[in-house]
């Protein structure tokens, strides 16, 4: 286990390197030049001379990429231009917004559908199945700022259950803290839950028919007995597995969602560092995504070997 | 040559083919049998048609400010009503097809051949090759898709066929992964050993012994794919980082006139609507190719 | 607002209301100009009212209550907001609760007196003396006119961060100015300008206490001289306030506290004001507008506005190198559609001049030329005497940014019957302005800017028309319009103030640098239990008087 | 028999599938009885409806299936109609089952200890710690060594033997009256099979439940059960005393099952097995009259116009089958000789290997293989899975790169990787494999892989002459080179992947179980032609199977492989007269060819104690020393190049069972 562990750590180190080449030089596409963001454009040209020297601008591609990579880890992400603060304050302040908001569609999310997925996936073909397989197939091809919007105007706008700001007085207590993030989790739900459900519904119908189900039957047991000791076991594991590897894709929607509802998240922080070309930040937050989503797949994977004893015990 | 020297022999060869049409036929019944499938089919055929043809059957020009009262309620004449500009909301919903549709095939072309290519290669060379591959492909897929794509559309700036390329790209190495499974099965059978034992060359292997065989995934993750694009370029054009105004495009719309969505819904909820049939047709018609052709 | 004043009243401000009373008698200007300018030129209400017999009870209010936080939605401002780089309406929203500026600017176009007391000008408007009332900030130290002309040396250094300085461009250097005594600043213009009270009141500027270091605003470390002290800001959320008891007009603060909540765009902004989060919005987009206004518990406040949407040709690039096709242009669209479609009628048109009715000085251009109307047949015969009989193909460039993507669809669609192929590119907003060498919205040879609000006319011109200005995005030069802008902004006489006026508005409307379709008028969006809230002017938030019937 | 008691009686019981609107009869008027105690087997091939029968009387039939008339009674209770709380009442109980596939069949997520438990928890009512210990001695009692250790591992930590035998320690954890075995020993080794038919044996006589016994190897259920029932195409055709059905059949089926089984009494040349023409028909395509009489030699009109009901068979009490003519049964089968061709010159050798070895990761899977085979000569390898025999092979086909090593064709090296070979040695060397699934690629017509094979193998322009002479050539009739592979059934695929490896004249065709995955009848078909196309062509086989029966009647020469190790090579006539390697003699055993008793190998974890030093057996070796796990064996050399890798002399060899075994447990 712990062997399992190490490789996935190494694995995961190797990952971000990639990674974090891939950023830097994607980047080093954007135009505009850093000495001249600073300087202006009164300088002389001695002037971002020198100060290209300073940036270690004048470097070869690679020398700088180890210099940005060595300065990422110290902690130095550099100062974005656009929000005149230090990119490592922006971007971990929005990054934490951002869990938050994540947070509270995951533990919407993976319960719910679950939940509806093995209910789904045990009455096969009856209308309770067919119920939650349309409807979560229908919810999931609802794009995030169509069914935002509705929901804005249905629960905060008609009924003001729930406030339209997703962002919380700071002040706030955990619950109203939730409460702000309910909202803009759901479209998020949505999307992933048709997904999520249909995972867990064959995952369950998968179990019933494996020959082990058989076998509990053939010893006598009852159908709750089978149910919760074999079904939900073996179904379960690999479908939280993959309910964490809609981490990507969860992100993906964050950005919109975070977008619609004006959420001060790294979805929003990333989009507006790509419009307004700011560097550092852009950097930053896409590192810092990439490395939600590895540590997602990361968990994943630690989930189902937790569960799996063919992975935790080994053969 | 070994095709030739067949076809001499009619009979077979024509029973060949009668069998291959009977097949065929069966698979269609088996689609088409399906209510789902069917309706599925029907969706995606009338938008694309709409989308080849929208300039005839548009009632107004879609582009043209004015034509109605800015943000009318439907009419008789306008049945959708206008949108913030006084134009045709149904018209633009229709005109919109063709950007919708230019962006989401041509994307889900390249995702699947490229997908398709990883995936055959990392399972068939297997080992180092292997292993590089999907590696590449597991640090790729820790990149959201959109955020990429936000990255790309600022370095380069955004096309048409920018966002064809992030899109068709981007949705490659999951397709790889479910293909390089499906090719993995065949790669391991027998009649793939049985071609190395006749010194058969990579390129036939891959192309003929292969790849016909693993067309069912392929079929579906088309499908699959073909939703995930539609959504993906709709997101984007939700971001404002993709097509602009006065582009008629479903998600470029949605952004532009929800603002509206009190005062007159269907300048929105029209490509919404739309946008949502097309994925559940695409959707619809993805199931059903899963449970026909899935490998079992 | 106190009667006191009147003995400060020098000789020259007498002479003033001379001239004042001379315009009005002479039917060049209304009731309303008149108090406008008289306050300009430090002219007092009560004094005005004594010398122009204006009855002072139009002035009074609905008996207030008091209590009550006001919830306020504004867009939210990039990065972290401080008074060195402030430059945006939501910053000024932001810090002027806190730190007021020196004259309070209200929704007709008067300057009430704010920090400052009083100011007068000298004979030709070169010097100003500007008083400030005894005040202190929250620390305990006084205010003095030390703090002004400390943060003016920090704001007019040409290496300072604020953008304030080019406001100040050709108008007060740096050091130009003297501190005779603890309440008093004088200034020495570059220029005459009669117009000056308006730049040291206007804008996202906020004045700051001597010592001042960027960042202690958002730390919290600014006590404060205005009407609320900051409680606390978060870049991320907003910003709330408490009143400020020692605030020197604290009598007419009927709130107890303000609350300000940032968004990200303007229809979660007008969800939030029907879901009740917010009170009222001071900027909203006239598309979000829309759907509050069809709801009875709130109540749109309207107030012209000088800000325009500019859509510049470049002078010296071809096609629009040729008058006749920036004429064309200038023809080919219907104005009052646009108007009625965007903004529902909320809008003056404009006749591709500076001189927006908002102003109250441009009653006189606005009858002296005749409003550009649509005139198809007219465009195509201009386009085909510059040569262009096929039509034209040119890509226009902008931002995706409030209304533009509106308005030049709509110029698209009409232009195209005139023989205009227009290609849109709508850049981000961050895209379009750039950064240094690169600033599409300079270089670009046909783009749409918007320009904000100003006080004047001379402020919008003197720094994107006069030759070789910073801004001057259309690389217009005419001597002859230089000559009389810069007269206009000298001339203390109204009447020949306004046919300066006119020859200026001519000559740019003749030229057609750029085409002005209308002047959008500011919506603020507010419930019904909010009282006496401003209208206007769009980036000045005066709450004097506001207060909450709850 | 009416008056005995009855533990499980089934009376004409009907199943049908529904399938697309259709009524598919599966089952049609099966009628039977066990007492208790006494063992049934229920025999036939695939498609004969067995495992439909078993999911009947368990009353758990899939949903498209339904029971058309009939009734089973097990413990009053008729299962045809009972619901599920009814059945669940008497499941344990009254009666158990153990399935195939013992992998599939336990929870993967759960302890063994648990899972055991949790059967004695559902049958009998105990406390959680009573039921652990009963675990532990259920667990004991199907002789599995340290139960303590097993109970806490999980199910694929147990090889597939032990996880049979805790499946079985779970069926009878109620003490039912009715055990019913659905093939449980399919894809087990024959010694781990061997094993498991014998814990069956000693468990029915400690137990006295009823034992229903399904399998489709008609020879091993003869040694645990006293009955045997013979199906074929739903029906029930012959049942009775085994040693009756076997010394005196009286269904001409029953008998070509029999006859397909190779035997000592076999000769590939002289008296080869004797194929069943055509095939099982499938439900729905039933012919008109006796279901067997397309596939009969002496069907009548009678025989082609009505089904004959079971009838007793003169002269015995119990025995009864469902012929017309029964007496006719035993002739029924006649097998054709092939003429035999002229015997290989000594040194003519085809392929000659030295040194092979291959290991993946840590695992050798071949540790220094040399041998050699003759012009026209088959070798036959055995040993079971995991023992490197298809590694092996396919190192010699270029499939597998060894890591070291030398292989010569016909005296000349040949590069072991299939790149660098000549298009000669390339079609020299040709492979049929295991899977008839697998082997021919579902997209091409039978046409175009044959085609295929002859443009690349023969280097010849494909013409329909030789497609034809090709399929001819295995018995394949036209008709099927225009289909594609998914319609041919898999005897018909294997002899398409067998012509396709005879295209380009090979020298060397490795087999690498052609047959395992056969029906009986269908594979004494492919033996058949083997060893025919062998004979025509000169041909010499690598022949790899688990199957010791079919070696022997293959083979010319054997090699036995255990864990990557040769420990045994020498002809089959050496081999089977002795003396023999200990796991060989296992082996032999097992598969009880020579009639003997079985007795099982200790079922030991093969790598626990084995190191380099060792000889690789010893773990389970009955005859282990203490020299065998300290030192490596070393080869000793008998007649005819007959070589066995073992510590104890050929002397020793010859006489089982003198020295001691010492306790290797460390």
């Amino acid at each position: 286990m712990l062997r399992f562990l190490l490789q996935r750590l190494a694995l995961i180190a190797l990952m971000l390197l990639v990674l974090s080449g891939l950023v830097f030089f994607l980047v080093q596409l954007l135009p505009g030049d850093l000495a001249t963001n600073i300087l202006g454009s009164q300088a002389t040209p001695e002037q971002y001379a020198a100060m290209r020297a300073k940036l270690g601008l004048d470097q070869p591609v690679w020398v700088r990429y180890f210099t940005w990579l060595g300065d990422f880890l110290r902690g130095e992400w550099g100062h974005s231009v656009s929000a005149d603060q230090p990119v490592r304050d922006l971007v971990l302040t929005r990054f934490g917004n951002t869990l938050r908001l994540a947070g509270v569609a995951l533990a919407i999310l993976i319960p719910s559908a679950i939940v509806a997925g093995v209910l789904a996936g045990l009455n096969e073909g009856k209308w309770i199945d067919k119920i939650i397989s349309v409807g979560g197939a229908t919810l999931t091809v609802i794009p995030e700022f169509v069914s935002g919007i509705i929901l804005m105007i249905v629960f905060a706008v008609w009924l003001r259950w729930f406030p339209i700001s997703a962002t919380a007085p700071s002040d706030a207590d955990f619950w109203t803290t939730v409460r702000h993030l309910i909202l803009p989790s759901l479209p998020v739900v949505f999307v992933s839950f048709g997904y999520i459900a249909k995972m867990a519904r064959s995952g369950t119908i998968e179990v019933l028919e494996a020959p082990y189900i058989r076998t509990a039957t053939f010893k006598g047991l009852t159908r709750r007995q089978i149910v919760l000791r074999h079904v939900l076991r073996n179904a379960l594991p690999p479908t939280i597995s993959l309910s964490l590897l809609q981490a990507s894709f969860i992100m993906g929607g964050l950005v919109v969602v975070e977008q619609l509802f004006t959420y001060p998240g790294l979805g929003k922080l990333l989009l507006d560092a790509s419009t307004s070309h700011d560097v550092p930040t852009l950097e930053a937050a896409v590192l810092l995504a990439g490395i939600i989503v590895m540590v997602m797949t990361l968990l994943a994977d630690l989930t189902l070997a937790l569960l799996d004893p063919r992975v935790r015990v080994g053969g | 040559m070994q095709e030739n020297t067949m076809s001499l022999t009619q009979t077979p060869a024509e029973k060949l083919r009668a069998e291959r049409r009977q097949q065929r036929a069966f698979l269609l019944r088996q689609l088409f049998g399906n209510p789902g499938f069917l309706l599925g089919a029907v969706i995606i055929l009338f938008w694309c048609l709409v989308a080849i043809g929208w300039h005839l059957i548009v009632p107004y020009d879609p582009f043209a400010t004015g034509i109605t009262m800015p943000l009318g309620a439907p009419s008789l004449e306008h049945w959708m009503g206008g949108d913030d500009l006084g134009r045709d909301v149904w018209s633009r919903v229709l005109a919109g097809t063709a950007d919708v549709l230019s962006i989401a095939p041509l994307a889900t072309v390249i995702t699947i051949s490229v997908g398709t290519l990883i995936g055959v290669c990392a399972a068939y060379f297997g080992g180092a090759i292997d292993n590089l591959l999907m590696r590449s492909v597991d640090i790729l897929l820790v990149f959201p898709p959109i955020i990429i794509a936000l990255m790309i559309i600022s370095a380069i700036g955004a096309s048409q066929v920018t966002m064809i390329i992030i899109i068709g790209f981007f949705g490659a190495p999951a397709v790889s992964r479910t293909i390089r499974a499906a090719a993995m099965r065949e790669a391991n059978r027998d009649y793939v050993a049985a071609a190395v034992m006749r010194r058969e060359n990579n390129g036939y292997i891959l192309l003929r012994e292969i790849l016909p065989n693993i067309e069912g995934p392929v079929a579906v993750e088309t499908t699959i794919r073909f939703g995930y694009a539609i959504f993906a370029a709709a997101s984007l054009s939700f971001l404002g980082v993709s097509l602009q105004p006065p582009a008629a495009d479903w998600g470029l719309t949605i952004t532009v006139q929800r603002i509206y969505i009190q005062v007159q819904p269907w300048s929105t909820l029209g490509p919404a609507l739309a946008l949502a049939s097309l994925v559940v047709a695409v959707n619809l018609v993805a199931d059903r190719l899963r449970k026909v052709l899935a490998t079992p | 607002m106190s009667d006191k004043i009147d003995g400060r009243h020098t000789a020259n401000q007498l002479t003033i209301a001379d001239k004042l009373k001379n315009g009005m008698e002479s039917g060049h200007m209304s009731r309303r100009e008149v108090l406008r300018r008289g306050s300009v030129l430090g002219l007092s209400m009560a004094f005005m009212g004594s010398l122009f017999g204006f009855d002072r009870a139009a002035f009074a209010q609905e008996a207030p209550k008091e209590g009550g936080v006001l919830k306020l939605g504004i867009s939210r401002p990039r990065g972290v907001v401080d008074p060195l780089t402030s430059r945006s309406r939501s910053e000024g929203f932001i810090l002027k609760p806190v730190l007021p500026p020196l004259g309070r600017l209200q929704a007709d176009g008067t300057l009430a007196p704010g920090l400052a007391e009083s100011w007068a000008p000298n004979e030709d408007a070169t010097v100003w003396t500007f008083t400030f009332r005894p005040t202190k900030w929250i620390s305990g130290e006084a205010f003095t006119a030390h703090d002004i002309a400390a943060a003016l040396d920090i704001l007019l250094d040409p290496a300072s961060p604020s953008p304030t300085v080019s406001g100040y461009r050709g108008i007060l250097s740096h050091g130009k100015y003297e501190v005779p005594d603890d309440s008093t600043l004088v200034f020495h213009l570059d220029r005459p300008y009669v117009d000056f009270p308006y730049i040291v009141s206007y804008g996202a500027t906020a004045w700051f206490p001597k010592g001042y270091v960027q960042g202690d605003f958002a730390a919290g470390k600014v006590g404060g001289v205005g009407p609320f002290l900051l409680k606390e800001y978060s870049a991320d959320r907003g910003a709330t306030y408490v009143k400020n008891p020692d605030y020197w007009d604290a009598a007419n603060i009927h709130l107890d506290g303000l609350e300000i909540l940032f968004f990200d765009d303007d229809q979660s902004m007008a969800l939030a004001l029907q879901g009740g989060q917010v009170d009222a919005l001071p900027v909203l987009a006239s598309s979000a507008v829309l759907a509050i206004s069809a709801n009875p518990d709130f109540e749109v406040l309207s107030a012209r506005s000088s800000a325009y949407n500019s859509i510049r040709m470049q002078v010296d690039a071809s096609p629009f190198s040729d008058k006749r096709v920036r004429q064309a242009l200038a023809y080919s669209i219907d104005r009052q559609a646009i108007v009625n479609t965007i903004y529902s009628g909320a809008a003056d048109v404009g006749n591709d001049h500076v001189f927006a009715p908002a102003f109250q000085q441009s009653a006189a251009v606005v009858a002296a030329i005749p409003q550009r109307e649509r005139d198809i047949e007219k465009a195509k015969a201009l386009l085909a005497e510059a040569g262009y009989a096929n039509g034209v193909q040119v890509t226009l460039t902008s931002q995706q940014y409030a209304d533009i993507p509106q308005y030049l669809q709509m110029v698209q669609s009409q232009a195209k019957e005139a023989g205009f192929e227009i290609t849109l590119d709508l850049k981000s907003q961050a895209e379009y302005y750039g950064a240094d060498d690169n600033q599409p919205w300079l270089s670009v040879p046909f783009g749409a800017t918007d320009w904000g609000e100003r006080a004047t006319p001379g402020a919008m011109i003197t720094p994107a028309y006069l030759t070789g200005a910073p801004f001057n995005e259309s690389k217009y030069a005419n001597p002859d319009f230089d000559a009389a802008a810069k007269a206009f902004d000298a001339e203390t006489d109204p009447v020949k103030r306004d046919q300066l006026a006119i020859d200026a508005a001519k000559i740019m409307h003749e030229d057609t640098p750029t085409i002005i379709g209308y002047f959008a008028q500011t919506r603020r969006p507010v419930s019904k239990k909010v009282k006496a809230f401003p209208a206007g002017p769009a980036s000045q938030l005066d709450l004097t008087g506001t207060w909450l019937d709850q | 028999m009416t008056h005995a008691p009855v533990a499980i009686s089934v009376e004409n019981l009907a199943v049908a599938y529904v399938r697309k609107g259709r009524i598919l009869p599966v089952l049609q008027d099966i009628s039977f009885s066990v007492r208790p105690g006494e063992a049934l087997a229920i025999v036939g091939e695939s498609g004969c409806g067995k495992s439909t029968l078993a999911a009947s009387i368990l009353g758990v039939l899939p949903g498209n299936a339904q029971i058309t008339y009939g009734t089973i009674r097990v413990a009053g209770l008729d299962t045809t109609t009972a619901g599920f709380e009814e059945l669940r009442a008497v499941r344990g109980t009254k009666i158990a089952m153990v399935s195939q596939e013992p992998g599939g069949a336990l929870n993967p997520s759960m302890t063994i200890g648990k899972q055991v438990a949790e059967a004695v928890l559902a049958t009998r009512g105990c406390s959680a710690t009573e039921a652990r210990a009963r675990a532990l001695e259920l667990l004991t009692r199907v002789a599995i060594r340290e139960p303590q250790n097993v109970a806490r591992r999980y199910p694929h930590q147990l090889s597939g033997g032990q996880q049979q035998r805790v499946l079985i320690a779970m069926a009878v954890a109620g003490d039912p009256s009715v055990l019913v075995l659905d093939e449980p020993t399919t894809g087990l080794d024959a010694t781990v099979e061997a094993e498991v038919v014998e814990l069956i044996g000693r468990l029915r006589r400690e137990t006295g439940a009823a034992i229903i016994f399904i399998s489709h190897n008609l020879r091993l259920v003869s040694r645990v059960c006293e009955r045997m029932a013979i199906f074929y195409a739903g029906r029930l055709i012959e049942i009775g005393p085994s040693a009756e059905v076997i010394a005196n059949t009286a269904h001409p089926y029953t008998n070509a099952l029999l006859s397909c089984l190779p035997s000592p009494s076999h000769d590939k040349f002289a008296n080869p097995v004797a194929p069943i023409q055509g095939e099982v028909p499938r439900p729905g395509e039933l012919p008109p009259g006796c279901v067997f009489s397309p596939r009969c030699r002496f069907a009548t009109d009678a025989c082609t116009s009505a089904q004959p009901s079971l009838e007793a068979v003169e002269g015995t009490a119990d025995h009864r089958a469902a012929c017309y003519y029964p007496e006719k049964a035993e002739g029924s089968v006649t097998s054709i000789p092939i003429e035999r061709g002229p015997a290989s010159a000594d040194d003519d050798y085809v392929l000659e290997l030295e040194h092979i070895s291959k290991r993946f990761r840590n695992l050798v899977v071949c540790d220094d293989i040399s041998f050699k085979i003759k012009r026209g000569e088959t070798l036959g390898l055995v040993g079971e899975s995991g023992s490197g025999k298809s590694t092996l092979a396919r190192c010699i086909a270029g499939l597998t790169l060894p890591d070291s090593g030398i292989i010569r064709l016909n005296g000349k090296d040949l590069s072991l990787r299939i790149e660098r070979r000549s298009m000669a040695s390339v079609r020299a060397v040709q492979m049929v494999f295991q899977s008839p699934e697998n082997t021919l690629n579902p997209s091409f017509s039978v046409r175009a892989i044959l085609g295929r094979a002859i443009s690349r193998l023969a280097q010849k322009a494909v013409s329909p002459d030789r497609l034809e002479k090709l399929a001819e050539n295995v018995r394949l009739p036209q008709v099927f080179l225009d289909r594609r592979p998914r319609q041919l059934s898999g005897g018909q695929k294997q002899r398409v992947a067998i012509a396709r490896a005879f295209a380009g004249q090979p020298e060397l065709v490795l087999c690498d179980e052609p047959v395992s995955a056969l029906d009986t009848s269908v594979q004494a078909g492919i033996l058949y032609l083997l060893t025919r196309l062998q004979n025509e062509e000169r041909v010499s086989y690598l022949f790899i199977s688990h199957d010791l029966g079919v070696v022997r009647y293959l083979a010319d020469r054997i090699g036995v492989m255990y864990l990557g190790q040769m420990l045994e090579i020498g002809t089959s006539a050496d081999i089977f007269a002795g003396p023999r390697h200990p796991y060989a003699d296992a082996l032999l055993r097992a598969s009880s060819l020579d009639g003997g008793e079985t007795s099982p190998l200790p079922a030991a974890m093969p790598d626990a104690q084995v190191t380099e030093q060792s000889c690789r057996f010893a773990a389970r070796c009955p005859r282990a020393m203490a020299t065998c796990i300290s030192a490596p064996p070393p080869v000793r050399e008998g007649e005819n190049g007959h070589q066995i890798r073992c510590h104890l002399t050929l002397e020793q060899l010859c006489h089982p069972g003198t020295p001691t075994p010492v306790s290797i447990e460390a």
